[in-house]
């Protein structure tokens, strides 16, 4: 299969679901004019015109609240947060609104809003550049959660989030955009909601998701040489979460490790862990451990970033404790 | 010209406003609608929307009642009143309703302030947008809303809009463009935007009108809504309640401006400051900014004065304001008093016909909060129903 | 002791704490020509003067923000955000400024403030006026959260939050306001960081705090009628996490449920039960379950509210499950 | 009054602006400061700030650069000088930095805008107030920062401002009133409403600026801090840096308004447009802004228009505009040159003058950036220290 960019994955999502479907537009903070701040948005407004792929002020509750009206009237608007940091200024369009509008008028209406956001460190960009928020929206009933690894499932999630008559919140992490793999050509969804098996194991199962995911399999290399094999698992999809793959993996392996960037306290791994404590603890045969972001916030220096976040050998030594 | 001195010294008197205003107005009881233009005595005829600039403090705009023409058709000045008359008697029965504890949750009243939803609503097609706020039942009711639905809603039963889900805070019907009572005040600015960019890209012809009130003005959302829509040229019309109280704080104790109009110099767009306890200034008002946007050439802010009459929710005990300034407001310019004093003077409508109205609203009401207390309340499988469409509370543990 | 109620509990704070300090002030819509909805501020003004007890314009983002600036210009600010439900429109606030400021500026300053949040559902109030959002905040690094449960906290926490050079979010739940209890006299500091075990038991430890704590209290008492005696323990303070009090009491009982009002996804309980599964599995002996709000926005309808919350029966059956 | 049509033509050229403006001169080498109001060709001497209302479209306020008068000690127009030269050698040398890889993160750069910075925080008290932006080296270095440690911190070092923790994005020093350099675009308005806030309930006298671009007078917070400040008149001065790009986009594709400063009109305070290339004209139009805040009259907007002469960031390819649009900007109109053709044209400074300051400037920059690059970046422990005041890293599970 040809191989292209995760975000040239996520160029052709755009572009094959707004061919398919005029209703779909995308607006953002530097998305016509520049392409994108990671490119990924390059060409489009020359096929779509700046009417559909629309720059907009620097004004994030405008942007969250403009898609969720505009599909309110019938259109099908993706919003592109810029950086996930500044999702915080729009949190009240995405809780209060974008989240419960549909439940809270009785099912009168759908919300097909995509709200795209780049997150994660890279590089020193610092506190309120590198954040990874999507754990609280695991609290929020309403919203759909994804969050893909790779380019393929970039696109196939992309597309099924488009198409999705509710909100959904999709994660893109900047290190990832330039990341190259297969990705079939034409239409390919990937459902929201199925975690996937990357690489089956007997001994310890890891869960992952996002850029972090490579941090597994990296980690379950090593370990395969030193004789544990790990099954590793991308969630792909966070809410709603993929319990039966989860479930199953969990009861063959009997070990557990998380693994994200995000703050390990409050993490996505600590409502991972929560649901297999509550629901298959008798098939542990070790403590469940998580792996994440130090309890502080993301430090500029060189020197600092690669403490703070999580590493390869922290899932390696992770697994070994738990085991 | 002396009626216009006298007008303006009414405006002051009314207002409280120490500047001088543009004022615009139509020639009274002619066919042809004639705009004058007014600004520091003078008047120039025939002026555009927005007005021609000329020189002054050009702020925001005043258009006038009582000088606005009454050449309607019966039929709308009929509907005027019906629809003024109805949001005053549903919101009387919540009152009520409320107090008898029948009513769950909070209440917001739109007592005294029936004007504005009517002329403005009166304005639009069916499929008009509009967002509303937490006193949101005279929107929906100018918007066309059905009364057996709303009541339901507000009783928290199931036949309600929402299936008993919203309540009084978050009545909606999409089949009508009411897209939505909004809890969080200033939470209805962006949703109004995004239904008007919604209708340029589709060429439809719709416009979005967002209802907020003279609180609700200093949110930021207000801002970027105001921002994006006039960038944008967006068929957007802003109509600010400027009732004088955000709940408990006087007007001009935390905003900082005279007219919230003014603020639309801020967004190179029109600020018209209308009386909003004048039905006639209000549907001036409207029309000229729906017929503005509908033309693209995008948003508008009207700053409708009126009055909190009510509590700012029912059972509010009032300790900001006193029992006189309220009682004087009321009695000096109610709006549906204003409506009858106006139309029977010149004759447009008799007495009967206004009371006819009212027999036949009293009856439409009291059908529609008996259906509303007979309606069932939601079976408890209903809790998990109207989340997402594919309906999976099971996956997401119930 | 004398008793008064939680909103005079925390009057006696602010006014002990602003008489003793004059750098403290409040901020917040409504609440000194009304005296806060809930009653909460009633007199203060009297005491201190309009200048020392805002009334705000509807500016969440400058009540928050300014309280922050103030903070770093010499003050002691305390924000009030009238419900926790708007606390998403200063989140940029919380969580890009004032919990980071700190850290970010490499120990250059403090930032101490308190945002008080009334917080929880109360007779029909909505999706948009009764949510509980603690646990957003267990994953932002730099703030320290207390959610009392009971007048004389309501008053030692607050006292407490205001004296902490750090920031402190500040929760209470709208139903405790008119609950009465003894309250000590004057000076009276409930350590930030301490949980309390407030019924003692051994068989099964639950976990909870602010008005669902009383539903545990109830469901304990239910329990001993049936020969189970539940130890519960208040954890008062989200973050820091008092792991000391509550590992003591679960390698004790060996059972573990933790409630809360909050929506179950995401909540607190996810925390506290990750961080048991994770240090401490080895001396449960059943599965650790949650009990929380249902995985819906809160409907209005006084049919359906009450099925949305947490109940007693909830807890009891948990505590049955567990064990 | 031909003079003046010059400048307005010039402004006219300059800014694109077609609307008839209002300006502000100093008559030219007088002891006394006159002020002049100039508006339609009507030119009003005497005027107080802000102005007395005369008819015209009263929008913001021009101050003209190249009227002002150079009557300042030598003294200040040599400091003029040094901060600019500084921020300008600075900033190229972050330039080159970054290129050769030695500097990690995001760099802005202020090249073009120096006189803004430089003119406003030469009206500041040490212990005044400013917050800033993400493009924050200009204003840090004019309020007076340790080139050392911005240096440094700019580097990541543990002797950086921020002990490394922050980077060029989040530079602070609170002990000359530099609240931090904000990532986040409109985060700063509020933080400087809060130290105004501040200042009047303590009685210092003390002011707070807020500096911020174009694109960020889209965020909501604007109107909330624009709003709060003015209702409750604090001492806050918000400084506008219009250098006609948010990032990659032009001014006018996303602002609704010819002028920022046009916005002061929706919240009742003075709007001033300054041309912000013009040291002498930016500092007037502060000083009376700042005057205006400690004599207790409130806030005033200040917009200073100005041109980003390198990209968003360093590294930006700049597909969003041509090589000949910022090339005839910036040789027409660098603020630099600017002053120094003004200062040696009225033989206030020599060259030689100008160049020994040029000398000491970059010394002490080699110096701060060998300091920069000789320095340790920070121990491992360092990571979990600076969080609580307490410092309870272990506690929340490290
Ligand atoms: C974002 C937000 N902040 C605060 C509130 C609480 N609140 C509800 S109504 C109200 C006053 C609104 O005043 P105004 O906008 O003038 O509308 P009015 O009630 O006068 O119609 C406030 C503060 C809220 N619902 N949402
Ligand atoms: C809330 C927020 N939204 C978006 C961004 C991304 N961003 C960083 S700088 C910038 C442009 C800022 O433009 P302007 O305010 O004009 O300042 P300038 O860069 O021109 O100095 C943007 C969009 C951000 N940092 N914060
Ligand atoms: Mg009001
Ligand atoms: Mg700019």
């Amino acid at each position: 299969m040809r191989e292209i960019t995760f975000a040239e994955a996520t160029m052709e999502a755009m572009a094959e679901e707004m061919e398919r479907d005029e209703r779909v537009f995308i607006m953002g903070e530097d998305i016509a004019r520049q392409g994108g701040i990671f490119g990924q948005f390059k060409g489009l407004p020359q096929k779509f015109g700046f009417e559909r792929v629309i720059d907009t002020p620097i004004s994030e509750t405008a942007i969250v609240g403009a898609c969720v009206g505009a599909a309110l009237a019938g259109m099908r608007p993706v919003a592109d947060m810029h950086f996930v940091d500044f999702i915080t200024v729009a949190m009240d369009e995405v809780v209060n609104q974008m989240a419960k509008i549909r439940y809270m008028f009785g099912g009168q209406c759908t919300v097909p809003v995509v709200l795209r956001a780049p997150d994660g460190a890279a590089r020193s960009a610092a506190a309120q550049h590198s954040q990874c928020l999507e754990s609280w929206f695991v609290h929020v009933p309403g919203l759909k959660v994804v969050i893909p690894s790779n380019p393929a499932d970039a696109k196939g999630l992309l597309k099924s989030a488009i198409r999705s008559d509710d909100p959904v919140l999709y994660f893109e992490h900047k290190d990832l955009f330039r990341m190259k793999g297969p990705v079939p050509e034409g239409e390919f969804l990937v459902p929201i909601g199925k975690a996937k098996v990357v690489r089956e194991g007997t001994d310890v199962t890891i869960v992952s998701y996002s850029a972090t995911l490579h941090k597994a399999l990296k980690a379950a290399e090593a370990l395969a040489h030193e004789g544990i094999q790990a099954e590793v698992i991308d969630l792909r999809s966070i809410v709603p979460l993929d319990k039966e793959t989860l479930f199953a993996s969990v009861k063959k392996t009997g070990y557990l490790v998380i693994a994200h960037e995000s703050t390990k306290n409050g993490g996505v791994g600590s409502e991972v862990a929560a649901v297999v404590a509550e629901e298959i603890i008798e098939y542990l045969d070790g403590p469940i451990k998580r792996v994440g972001a130090k309890f502080v916030p993301i430090p500029f220096s060189p020197a600092l970033e690669p403490l703070m976040l999580p590493q390869v050998e922290d899932i390696i030594a992770a697994v070994k404790e738990s085991l | 010209m002396s009626k216009m001195h006298l007008l303006d010294a009414g405006i002051r008197k009314k207002w409280g406003s120490s500047s001088p205003h543009f004022c615009w107005f139509k020639s009274s009881f002619s066919e042809k609608t004639t705009w004058y233009n007014y600004c520091n005595n003078h008047v120039i005829k025939n002026c555009q929307f927005p007005p021609v600039k000329v020189p002054g403090e050009q702020k925001a705009m005043i258009f006038v009642g009582g000088v606005i023409s009454l050449d309607f058709p019966r039929e709308q000045l009929k509907a005027f009143y019906r629809t003024m008359y109805t949001i005053r008697s549903f919101e009387e029965r919540c009152n009520e309703l409320f107090l008898a504890g029948k009513i769950p949750g909070f209440v917001h009243l739109y007592i005294g302030e029936e004007a504005i939803a009517t002329g403005v609503c009166a304005t639009l097609r069916k499929d008009d947008f509009i967002t509303s706020t937490h006193r949101g039942h005279g929107h929906t009711i100018a918007k066309g809303a059905d009364l057996k639905k709303m009541a339901a809603e507000i009783f928290g039963k199931s036949t309600g809009y929402c299936r008993g889900k919203g309540g009084s805070m978050h009545i909606a019907d999409f089949s009508i463009g009411m897209l939505g009572a909004n809890g969080v005040v200033g939470g209805g600015y962006n949703l109004a935007v995004g239904a008007a960019l919604a209708a340029k890209m589709r060429k439809t012809g719709q416009v979005a009108v967002c209802f907020f009130g003279d609180g609700a003005s200093n949110r930021g959302t207000f801002h970027e809504a105001m921002n994006m829509a006039a960038a944008f040229k967006l068929p957007a019309i802003f109509v600010c309640e400027n009732n004088q109280y955000a709940s408990t704080t006087p007007y001009r104790t935390t905003t900082s401006v005279e007219n919230i109009a003014d603020r639309a110099v801020g967004y190179g767009v029109p600020g018209i400051v209308v009386d909003g306890n004048d039905v006639f200034a209000v549907y001036e008002a409207a029309k000229a900014a729906v017929e503005r946007a509908r033309a693209g050439g995008g948003p508008s802010l009207i700053e409708a004065k009126t009055y909190r009459i009510k509590g700012h929710f029912v059972g509010d005990p009032e300790l900001y304001r006193s029992r006189e300034e309220v009682r004087e407001r009321f009695e000096t310019d109610d709006p549906l008093k204003n409506f009858r004093k106006q139309v029977l003077a010149a004759n447009q409508l008799t007495k009967g016909e206004l009371e006819e109205i009212e027999e036949q609203v009293q009856e439409e009401l009291n059908a529609a909060i008996a259906f509303a207390e007979e309606s069932p309340f939601p079976e408890p499988e209903e809790l998990f129903q109207d989340l997402y469409v594919e309906g999976w509370g099971e996956a997401c543990g119930k």
